[in-house]
């Protein structure tokens, strides 16, 4: 037995030029790069879902489905939940959800209209005010996450109905009719004015979203703040230690989802003509619904945010598809409900296959 | 060690091969445990030492290569196929639910009942017999300042974890027992009962599998040595022909061992 | 398709789980294959959901139907998108609700929710005789956003059993202490039943229950029953539903609103179809902006001064 | 320098018999008898909000409130919620989230009324039907997550709109009568039969709520099953690398929360007397509500179901107490919203006080 | 160390009392830390040591007892207020964003941004950067077997996972650097890296805080030790007047020190 006193480190003290070690890479081919891209990009699977049931209506409906009208039809009739969905994903990749978007989301409309129409503040100054109100009531929310240490469901989930029947009890649930709005305050229809390209109908809201979704992907994606959104939602405690602002990271997308869905009742209004203080309801479980397609943890750090847009997209487009197929409103309710598993399960599917 | 070739190796490993994306972490590896030995494996970090285990334990399902116990195949599918077959496993990560106590840990999946009417038909659990052994094993390891048996886990230091899996492994394992870095975290003390405990354990005739960096301790205790590199097995040398500078100079690859593989 | 020659038509609902749609959806669907009207059907997912009924008129305009019949969840918020539909040259038909203004349609089939309430309200004060004066009321709402269809019977109720009213367009306002306690229901049994007792802690000497509808009714009379003052109660609401109107012959409920789902949606049908033939469009009804397809007030014990249908014609004209 | 050859190792070879380590014990006193018991008894907590905003409405209200009727009342008003709560808190402790809990109970029910009624089937029969239908639905998400690896929310999503769009398909929404129940299939009502006890109403559906919980905290505090249940959700891959069978464990956890929603539908019968397709739709998030009130983290692994109970009789106190004091209907849901986050509120700064 | 008592102390901590519970985890805790110096701080598994080092970090908020730098009493609320005065922690738990890249860790919280517009008003990280910088702190440690720089950590063997700590420590501390365990899962060729890395720090003249249950390792660096034992500071030993067996005899409680404190 050789003795414990062997002083063996001296093999690894001087330090040598060694090769960087290397396993022998295990050959790809066309299906390995696929794997491979998958695995880095993990937005792809729902927009292989996307692609495929895009292909599946248009097989199904032919023309009536692949229009420039029918296809921009989509965009339009998710504008809302893809908005409020971009907002829902970053609250849910800190871990966190928010349960008050729809309410933010409406009564921001509603402060819209009526600062204007009650209060005579010139519209342009009423829809700021919208804008700050749902910025004020997210970074509330995220105040109350972050600090008080409360847990976001319970938090925005008071908030959500503290702010809708805070919004029933002031607008009196009166709604603002469109005619009004376009005779004396245009601009809070601003986000609905529609533009054509080649039979394809767009309207300014359609294009805010797809902008929003752009530059929040680039936010998370290539600044700091955005690693630190992922961070957060990884594992805080680890977050904390390693150097992040964990309580100004949570109330800096609280407070941006807040006013995001500001932004949401704006196009709101864009959408409807009116302010409807009904409005909205669904949007929380919309909103969820598209993150989660969109392959987005509930338990937050991983998935993004492009993901979500085509996870609002999806559902967008079975609705649409099912509406045209014919299929009467219990039916299409329960292939969507059919579909969301579904959806997932491929997503789940490719990923073990190209694990 | 020549009277060992002509015993049957109890745990084999052929060929085993097990890829995460582009990281090749088993490349067509073997391995072979004997009735009765304490088998160290050692290697650089990251040199798939874990994953070696985690195949053998059922965690980790290779994707090609084939395990056998006793001389027969097997296809574990989970942990609990292998604990079910004796072989019990402390992985590096430790295998604990933070926020269940010590006892509830120790007994996770082999819970004691109370006897009679209340453990037959009201499946009650017996927390005093389980507490009992709890404390007993743990004492044994020398982690007395382990104040209350009821303590989550997740308020225990990095040691006091790693001993508590330690003595889990140790009371339950029938057949073969596998430690992942059992002392990486124990102080001087705890260590030195962790050694003593496998030396326990292998005089009961059960054989151990033994991963760890400590090359004092791997050369104190382990019968054979399997050296692990870039994911496959190097050579296999006997603690009393090699030094401790031969061994660490195959496994980082200073030196090239003189055979492949030395006679098991 | 097949049905390339017929004349198509959509029939958009506040939801479809509500029996009242329910029935008004097979009665235009019934119509809609004797008259050769290649009919298609969509819903909100709950009551006040007007944006999913956006969303259902863009897929008709899409599909190229001809009319549009829809019983509108947000009355003026649908407005915009029921203008685009008549801009691309659909007929469209408000059923059951009016739309504000009314003339946002091409045309309305609907009851008078107004008068409904009233009917019952006058029916209820008849019936208590000198004991109205110092009633105790209980008004079990629809739910805390007060849609219009809620507004409309709760201060036509309140009127008819001569309440002064505060604003007309919301409930809750009035200051009469013979109103004891108003909650919401969800137009539901369960929430019938809970805002009952909420009311009966309050105040258990409750005599009076104006309900949303029949199912809060039916969940009102359950409250009542558990602590044994379900015979001194007097129970009104509103739809004439086949449950409901059954519930009247045994006197659960005293008096109810019959509302008639399957002649607005047969009359709607045929409205497009005739609209697409030659081009012709509907007439409200005298004096009213809407075509009033008529109220009737069931039950066993007539008043003086307010016309009502005995419980066998109303079971004869229920629907679900 | 002293050598590295030093054989340190040597002091502790021998196995001393050392006296066990004990640190100072700090003197504890009253207060800290109570944080001790707060920090060891989660659901203590919520049983102090309750019994706090109990007193709050007896000073508040005197014996309209505090009078058997109305104590019993928020025990009958609590029952469905109750009942439903439970099943969600087993499947949020092991981390998931049922979203299928009221479109399972309300489909039970119509099972149970239809089978009876349209099949003639003996209504005992149909009681167990219905009840082997929540099982199986129960089974069906278990089976989803366990073997399919699909994310909670997500399957009970799709499923609560699968089963709730069938539930419309199913009894073309028709309602069965409270008096055609009583009359001819009695036992469906049996949940809402009467006793009285001193003074207090309780009907077999409250016995019943409080008879699950207690069992319920029994099997998980002191059976094996109820131990996995917390693995499962603390940590699924330490779960089952220490040998716990996940799969069938979080499999079992959701039929038997399948189980307990049609139990719930059963209840609901003999609450509203009828049968109701459109009954339970704020199931949902009523017992996520008191799930989360009652201290459970939304995370899993964390919590007790007596902390749910609790939760659930703290919103029943505060909607009839503010019912009581006048509220109407759309301040108290204002209210309820405050108060959700303040009760999480004290809840914190209690544990705060007390860790 | 006469020389070292005229000096004053960078770090210390005074009386630092901790408890969870029912647990004292410091007990009325001394420390002190002079400039230039490794300090070695060792004792048996839950002692209390991970605690100490928290405490003077920021990470835990003493419940009695004060903490000063450069001899001002500072009143750290988080680990962030401790890092922007210069002292830089590698936590035994590791403190990572598993499902993050190997690059994103290492620069959590001080990211570079690319020069210019782009990283003035678009706000971009200098990727490059960012990764060249990593990939060659992992190159000092011998950390080449990690194949991808952006990799999630997640996917690391332990041992990687140890060595990306400790290089970020490494690469970003100023005034202090504490490790509490860095080799703990490293092999003996990581190990070395680290210890040579630990005097290449020293040797820029910043002290360093190193917990270790290795006392060859601790023997070889430190300057002077500090033995804790249930919860508070037994004594502080010189590694030249002691051997390993007298500081294990300590920290274990077998030996009582002669002076209740050598001169710092
Ligand atoms: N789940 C995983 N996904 C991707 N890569 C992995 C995974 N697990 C391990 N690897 C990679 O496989 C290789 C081998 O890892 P393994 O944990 O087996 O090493 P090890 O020899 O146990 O190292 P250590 O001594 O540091 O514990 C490493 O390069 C590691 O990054
Ligand atoms: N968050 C916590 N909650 C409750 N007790 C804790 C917590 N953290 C530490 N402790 C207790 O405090 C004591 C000291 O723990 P600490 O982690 O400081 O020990 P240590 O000296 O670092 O041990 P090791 O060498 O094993 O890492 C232990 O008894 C431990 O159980
Ligand atoms: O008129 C309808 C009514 O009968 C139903 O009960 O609720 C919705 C109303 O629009
Ligand atoms: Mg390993
Ligand atoms: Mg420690």
């Amino acid at each position: 037995m050789p003795s414990d006193t062997d002083n063996y480190e001296t093999v690894v003290r001087e330090r040598r030029a060694e090769k960087v070690a290397e396993f022998e890479e295990h050959h790809r081919g066309f299906m390995g790069n696929v794997q491979h891209a998958l695995h880095v990009t993990p937005s792809l699977v729902p927009l292989i879902v996307l692609v495929a049931s895009l292909i599946l209506f248009g097989v199904l409906l032919g023309s009536r489905f692949f229009s420039p009208f029918a296809l921009t039809l989509i965009l339009q009739q998710v504008q809302i939940v893809g908005i409020v969905a971009a907002a829902q994903s970053l609250v849910i990749l800190t871990a966190g959800i928010d349960l008050s978007v729809g309410a933010i989301a409406v009564m921001s409309s509603v402060v819209m209209g009526q600062f204007s129409f009650r209060y005579g503040i010139p519209p342009a100054v009423a829809v700021v005010c919208g804008l700050a109100f749902g910025t004020a009531v997210g970074a509330l929310n995220g105040w109350l996450v972050a600090r008080m240490k409360l847990p976001p469901f319970i938090v925005t989930l008071g908030m959500w109905q503290i702010v809708l029947a805070a919004n029933f009890l002031y607008s009196a649930n009166e709604t603002i009719r469109s005619q009004d709005i376009a005779a004396e305050a245009p601009i809070l229809q601003a986000m609905g004015a529609k533009f054509e390209v080649a039979g394809a109908v767009f309207t300014v809201g359609v294009v805010f979203m797809v902008c929003l979704v752009m530059v929040l992907a680039y936010a998370l994606k290539h600044t700091a703040w955005g690693r630190h959104v992922y961070a957060v939602g990884d594992d805080p405690e680890a977050a904390e230690l390693s150097g992040v602002n964990v309580k100004m990271t949570l109330i800096s997308v609280y407070a941006l989802a807040g006013l995001i869905c500001a932004f949401a009742g704006w196009a709101l209004i864009g959408r409807i003509g009116s302010v409807s203080p009904t409005s909205g309801q669904l949007l929380n479980i919309e909103s969820i619904t598209a993150v989660v397609i969109g392959g987005i943890s509930l338990f937050g750090g991983r998935g993004s945010i492009l993901g979500t847009f085509f996870g609002a997209l999806i559902v967008g487009v079975f609705t649409l598809g099912l509406r045209l197929a014919g299929a009467d409103a219990q039916w299409t309710f329960l292939l969507i409900g059919v579909l969301i598993i579904a959806a997932v399960a491929v997503d789940q599917w490719i990923r073990k296959v190209s694990a | 060690m020549t009277q060992e070739t002509q015993r049957k190796p109890l745990l084999t490993g052929r060929n085993l091969v097990k890829r995460y994306g582009r990281v090749t972490a088993l490349d067509h590896c073997d391995f072979e445990l004997y009735p009765g030995e304490i088998l160290a494996v050692i290697g650089d970090n990251g040199a798939g030492k874990s994953t070696l285990i985690k195949a053998l334990s059922g965690a980790v399902i290779p994707d090609e290569g084939e395990v056998t116990l006793d001389g027969k195949t097997v296809h574990f599918q989970s942990p609990n196929d292998a604990r079910e077959a004796g072989i019990e496993t402390v992985y590096q990560t430790l295998a604990m639910s933070p926020a269940l106590s010590i006892t509830d840990n120790m007994f996770m999946g082999r819970e004691l009942r109370k006897p009679g009417f209340r453990g037959k038909w009201l499946r009650q659990l017996d927390r005093p017999a389980m507490e009992k052994f709890a404390r007993d094993k743990l004492n044994d390891l020398g982690l007395m300042t382990i104040q209350n048996i009821n303590q989550a886990v997740e308020t225990l230091s990095g040691g006091q974890r790693q001993g508590v899996a330690v003595a889990r492994a140790a009371a339950f394992g029938s057949k073969v027992i596998i430690l992942d870095e059992p002392t990486a975290a124990l102080g001087v003390k705890e260590s030195r009962r962790v050694l003593e405990l496998i030396l326990d354990v292998r005089s009961r005739g059960i054989p151990i599998i033994l991963i760890s960096h400590n090359m004092p301790h791997v050369f104190e205790l382990a019968d054979r040595i399997h050296v692990h590199r870039l994911g496959q097995r190097l050579c296999v040398i006997d603690p009393k022909n090699h030094s401790m500078s031969d061994a660490v100079a195959y496994m980082t690859g200073a030196k090239v061992p003189e055979t492949e593989l030395e006679p098991a | 398709g097949s049905h390339s020659q017929d004349v198509s038509a959509c029939l958009i609902t506040k939801t479809d789980t509500n029996p009242f749609f329910v029935k008004m959806r097979e009665g235009a669907t019934a119509k809609a294959e004797e008259i050769g009207v290649d009919l298609k059907t969509f819903a909100g997912k709950f009551d006040g959901d007007h944006e999913t009924q956006v969303q259902a008129i863009e897929t008709c305009i899409l599909d190229g139907a001809k009319g549009i019949l829809i019983t509108a969840s947000d009355t003026s918020s649908i407005t915009g998108a029921v203008q685009q539909a008549r801009d691309a040259g659909l007929l469209v038909i408000a059923l059951d609700t009016p739309l504000t203004p009314a003339d946002a349609a091409d045309a309305t089939f609907a009851t008078d929710n107004y008068l409904a309430g009233q009917l019952i309200g006058q029916w209820a004060r008849a019936q208590m005789g000198d004991a109205a004066a110092d009633a105790k009321i209980a008004m079990l709402n629809i739910q805390v956003s007060q849609p219009t269809v809620g507004v409309l019977r709760n201060q036509g109720f309140l009127d008819g059993f001569g309440i002064e009213l505060g604003d007309p367009n919301r409930w809750g306002d009035e200051e009469d202490p013979r109103i004891v306690g108003q909650d919401v229901t969800q137009g539901s049994e369960e929430g019938g039943r809970t805002a009952m007792e909420n009311i009966l802690a309050a105040d258990p000497m409750v005599n009076v229950v104006y309900t949303i509808n029949e199912p809060a009714a039916a969940g009102a009379y359950e409250a009542l029953r558990a602590i044994g003052r379900e015979n001194d109660v007097l129970i009104v609401s509103v739809d004439g539903g086949c449950p409901g109107v059954q519930n009247v012959a045994d006197g659960i409920i005293g008096a109810t609103s019959q509302q008639y789902p399957l002649r607005m949606a047969s009359l709607g049908v045929e409205a497009i179809k005739a609209w697409a033939e030659d081009g012709t469009k509907p007439e409200p009804t005298e004096g009213k902006a809407f075509f009033d397809t008529g109220v009737g007030l069931v039950t066993d014990k007539p008043v003086d001064g307010v016309s009502s249908i005995s419980v066998e014609e109303g079971q004869d004209l229920c629907w679900g």
